[in-house]
């Protein structure tokens, strides 16, 4: 069996979302989108440091995942991971504080924009090796049907990662041994600069591969928070029935570069303004619309992100930089890095 | 007390973790049913059963994966690494998650995990099975390393490991083994981090690993009884933490150091104690401190060949009379 | 389009192979096996040393292949890689030299009868970590791609190596840059000593994946030569055409254990018998009986392959071990093994 | 004469050996029609076309194993690995496949590659992204392992790396990128294995690699103005072939040996060759060898945090008077 839903169709078979689902999956969007604005000026002024990953275009499905997610859910991200971790619930001003390198960060600064992690959260970290987290996303989950927990743990990766070896043995691994885990490919067309085409002997790189792990196909439109949100759901049930693990392929499109300054030249002209059209954040809007909510309820939303986007950026500015005695704690548990006596 | 081969303590080692704790699983390539290749796991599966001792496919990164996602949840896992060799196609684990993921993470994650392995040569399996790469753990900052060289301190250290909060990457020597010791009866937990002085004596220092420990301590009764030279051997035992209290105090009371290394030249942990030596107790020493090693050359397959590469405890005892005359 | 040829439908399709092919199939079958038989015979009597892996009962994909190989392709194998190296005509003496360390070895006993290389038959090596040899036999297919050339590179490997990683990233990589290679995955059931269904997601460890890469999914009868023959001539013909990679899945049983001393107890009760069955030299034997081979024909063969192993096993007992100073050298191309002036 | 960046001078050293074999082809992950994620490799996809300059999958084992199986059938492959912390993604190749292979077949198989990485911190990258990791290859008996510090070394070096009948890993350095220095028009070509003095003195000799090059310079033009220490700086260019004579000679002449190293401490090339030195130059040393080393800890991503942790040119300066007090 194949579920795909194909752009536009989407509204249609998911006519019976709560309407506390949809402005919540609404509001993730737009505090992600405000955010990796913000980071963007930010990173301009020069103010958020190191290197950078948005996901500008692609909030749908950190919404639409983060939504059906429950507490105890472990998400595995990748260094393109703020809006996973917003769509958690973590502090906005700790996300933005890390990517600033201040004291006030997540991590303190010691992690940096690619290792977003909120245990408390279930963010069980972002991971900047290509392919590396998902076999370490099998093992959390094995952990769940090990103590006959039922939380699932979701991992979430690009396109280009589906041609690295750990995807493959992660996949057969999480297969055989039945393991509660979600993989969620976002194909946002490229691998760094280099159109995924290229490089991937398939059209489609996860869903075409499902079925050398005995799973099934799933593609979905990676821009309809509800098309994400529906499919998440269903995975979950499967997961948490002891059913196994899923494979989900959400067709999107990032708006911005790969990472920091990156212009994206190597596009081809007109496929952004494509891909505008069916920006995640405006098919909501209008979806908003469509089911009756009003423009007050849709507006207030709206300020209320960018207010709290304003007031994580002012504190994170008026935030030190992380104390010098932070450097060597926490390389062991004792607290220290002692490596000899 | 018993008499145990090396072999039947780490299956030992490992029962007595899972049996302690439940939160202890184990998982590797045929180390279930099958009891592992070097049959150092023979009866756990069919003690503990396939839901503590998994068999995995030929993943060595999801073996590790898995093992860490396990252990920054909440188990305890020990995982096999066939041959240590292997490291290789999964190194990015030990190199790059394992040892950063607490300190990245500003200490919210935990990697409480094992990874055993088959270490060293003397099989005549040739230059890819039978690699001593203890150093290539030892390098990395965040991890521990331990290399045991008899059936109690397998048991033992196996034991600290297991229950050591932080990522710990174990080296047990192919060629011991078949060798054996006395173990005694009940529980045994080691400490990490700590050298052992295997033989006192006065005249020289020589630190030794795994297999190059009974080496070592052959080349000492050898000097003894040969040349009147009374060498005091310690067996290092963990990498990481370094005993270096342990060596800085041999090397002050003998005023020489050498070093018996299986693994090839090169930034082995021999230099970096050495290193440490030549710093900090420069004014102890009445001579240079000599590293005893494998050359760095790949290693042969052919048992004539394999026997010469290795340190015997003839070139050891031979380099150290050559050094002190 | 899927080629599955069915066990024992083989010889109606491939009626048309000449006379001297199917008696060079079967000479290299029948060498194969009297040296196993021998190299295990001396493995019992402490001469062939460290380890070795037998291929007994995988006789007849080992003859296939080889057969359809011409002159400049490139074999690269595993450890289990003494059938590979005798069929592409490597000097049985030298074979088993390596095997029991002697001076007169293949690799004068430095690289054992794990890493059999000859370059002047085209057997780029044999590896024994596993996977490792797929991506560096599509190193040798992009050379011969680069130059022009028509050879190609074919790389052998079990059942078990379809579940790591540089399986998937070599397919992958092969599949986009449409490279002559050709690989070749013998199911023998196991992996070491793991039913292989026990740890694969799917059933057919090779074929089932093919279509991941976009491949198409072969299965061979691996216990029949002329089929194995025959699948390689037809991806051979692809490759040289410029049409890029295949990927074969010869389905067959190893007779002995994994390697060494191993008793293959793991067997369930009955399997060796029933492959046993269908030994591919008897298959081969009656097969050419069919054909109107005459007894006096096929018995020479036999023959003259006993004579062989008997002379190599003859020449290797009296062959001195490898001297001393060939230890340190050919570390580096110089001849030395200087890593410092 | 021209003024290049280091970044620059790694293109137009590609070109030059593209241009002078037909054998010589360039892989790796966004290199051709992207120019490189470090714009490295500007222009040379434009220059050579898809042949010879080709993208790859995010498959660094197959980007290895290609350039593997290409060398040893006749061509000369460089490889590009985005980060040096990838090389842990692939590391079957660095220390079990290309460095064995020549000596397992008993000459048979050759392996003339070059894997160029970008290496170091400096860029706020974080743990994994900023490793200094020359010591991965030092370690591994069969390969070639450079470092250079400067346009013009980069240019011969990789020249001499490509023409190299060994596999050679070659770390370029990615807080050098953007440095500048002068370059000779034509063909520049270098000699592996060959330690330069860069600044010459009496009083101590301070080995450096890479992006410590700069600093070790600064800290002895400090240590001159103001204390009077006249040190030797050393720029080691090439950890394997190893230049010993250089550095012993060195010794010979200051009596005091000080290493920088950016890599963490354990088993890094500092170790090796203090060792190397405390063994073989014991009675020309008039006090310890020091390193001086990034900790041995993961790298912090904060800019204030990671400018402390690697050496500067104040502690360098500030440990070498110390220990000349
Ligand atoms: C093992 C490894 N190889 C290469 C990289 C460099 N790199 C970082 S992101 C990236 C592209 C990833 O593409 P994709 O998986 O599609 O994710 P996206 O960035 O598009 O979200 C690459 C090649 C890396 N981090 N790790
Ligand atoms: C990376 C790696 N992991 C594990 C091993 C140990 N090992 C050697 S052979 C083998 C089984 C291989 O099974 P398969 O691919 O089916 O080949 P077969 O031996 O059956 O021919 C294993 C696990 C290895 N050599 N390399
Ligand atoms: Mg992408
Ligand atoms: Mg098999």
């Amino acid at each position: 069996m194949n579920v795909r839903q194909k752009p536009g169709a989407a509204a249609r078979v998911n006519d019976d979302i709560a309407s506390e689902t949809r402005l919540d999956l609404y509001r993730r969007q737009v505090e992600i989108r405000d955010f990796e604005k913000r980071a963007y000026d930010l990173f301009l002024q020069n103010l958020v440091k190191g290197t950078s990953h948005l996901s500008l275009g692609q909030e749908a499905i950190a919404a639409g995942f983060a939504v059906a997610m429950k507490e105890g859910d472990k998400s595995f991200c990748t260094y393109r991971g703020h809006a996973h971790t917003l769509a958690r619930g973590v502090d906005m001003e700790a996300v933005l504080g890390e990517l600033m390198q201040r004291d006030n960060g997540l991590m303190r600064g010691k992690g940096g924009s690619m290792h977003l992690t909120s245990v408390d959260h279930g963010v069980m970290g972002s991971y900047a090796i290509i392919g590396a987290h998902l076999p370490i996303a099998c093992g959390a989950a094995w952990r769940a049907q090990y103590l006959g927990d039922d939380d699932v743990s979701v991992c979430f990766f690009g396109d280009g990662t589906t041609n690295i070896g750990a995807f493959h043995e992660a996949l057969n691994f999480a297969a055989v041994w039945k393991l509660p885990v979600v993989f969620c490919c976002e194909n946002n067309l490229y691998m760094e600069y280099t159109p995924i085409g290229e490089v991937t002997a398939v059209e489609n790189p996860a869903a075409d591969r499902a079925s050398a792990y005995g799973l099934e196909s799933i593609i979905v439109d990676g821009n309809d928070a509800d098309a994400v949100y529906r499919a998440a759901e269903a995975a979950f049930a499967k997961a948490r029935a002891g059913e196994g693990p899923s494979l989900i392929e959400c067709k999107t499109y990032r708006h911005s570069g790969h990472s920091r300054a990156d212009p994206g030249k190597y596009r081809p002209e007109g496929e952004l303004e494509k891909w505008l059209e069916r920006d995640p954040v405006k098919v909501y809007r209008a979806r908003l619309s469509e089911f009756g909510f009003s423009e007050k309820e849709i507006a207030a939303i709206e300020r209320e992100s960018k207010a709290k986007v304003d007031a994580a950026t002012e504190a994170c500015k008026g935030a030190p930089p992380p104390p010098d005695e932070i450097l060597a704690t926490d390389v062991y548990a004792d607290g220290g890095w002692a490596w000899r006596n | 007390m018993a008499e145990l081969t090396y072999r039947e303590a780490v299956a030992r080692g490992i029962a007595q973790e899972l049996e302690r704790d439940e939160r202890v699983v184990f998982l590797g390539e045929d180390v279930a049913k099958a009891g592992g290749v070097f049959k150092a796991t023979v009866g756990l599966y069919e003690q503990f059963g396939p839901k503590r001792v998994r068999d995995t496919p030929i993943s060595e990164q999801a073996i590790l994966g898995a093992a860490m996602g396990a252990a920054m949840t909440g188990l305890r896992p020990i995982a096999e690494i066939m041959f240590s060799d292997f490291l290789a196609v999964c190194f990015d684990y030990i190199a790059n998650e394992f040892p950063k993921s607490r300190y990245m993470s500003n200490g919210q994650l935990q990697c409480p995990l094992v990874v055993r392995t088959g270490n060293g040569a003397g099989s005549r399996f040739g230059a890819q099975h039978s690699q001593s790469v203890e150093n290539w753990a030892m390098m990395i900052p965040g991890l521990k390393v331990v290399a045991p060289s008899s059936p109690v301190d397998v048991i033992g250290l196996l034991a600290a490991a297991v229950r050591d909060p932080d990522p710990v990457v174990f080296f047990e020597h192919k060629s011991l083994y078949g060798t054996k010791g006395e173990v005694p009866d009940g529980e045994i937990v080691d400490r990490l981090g700590t050298a052992k002085v295997v033989r006192a004596g006065s005249n020289a220092t020589i630190l030794a690993l795994a297999l190059m420990v009974p080496r070592a301590l052959e080349a000492a009764e050898k000097l003894k009884a040969e040349h009147g030279i009374d060498a005091e051997v310690i067996d290092v035992r963990s990498l990481v933490p370094l005993d270096t209290q342990t060596i800085l105090s041999s090397v002050a009371k003998t005023g020489r150091l050498f070093t018996v290394e299986e693994n090839p030249r090169l930034c082995g942990w021999g230099a970096e104690i050495a290193s440490i030596v030549a710093d900090e107790a420069f004014y102890d020493l009445d001579g240079p401190v000599v590293r005893i090693t494998t050359p760095h050359i790949p290693l042969p397959a052919a048992d004539n060949l394999e026997d010469i590469v290795l340190p015997t405890p003839e070139r050891i005892a031979e380099r150290v009379r050559r050094a002190m005359a």
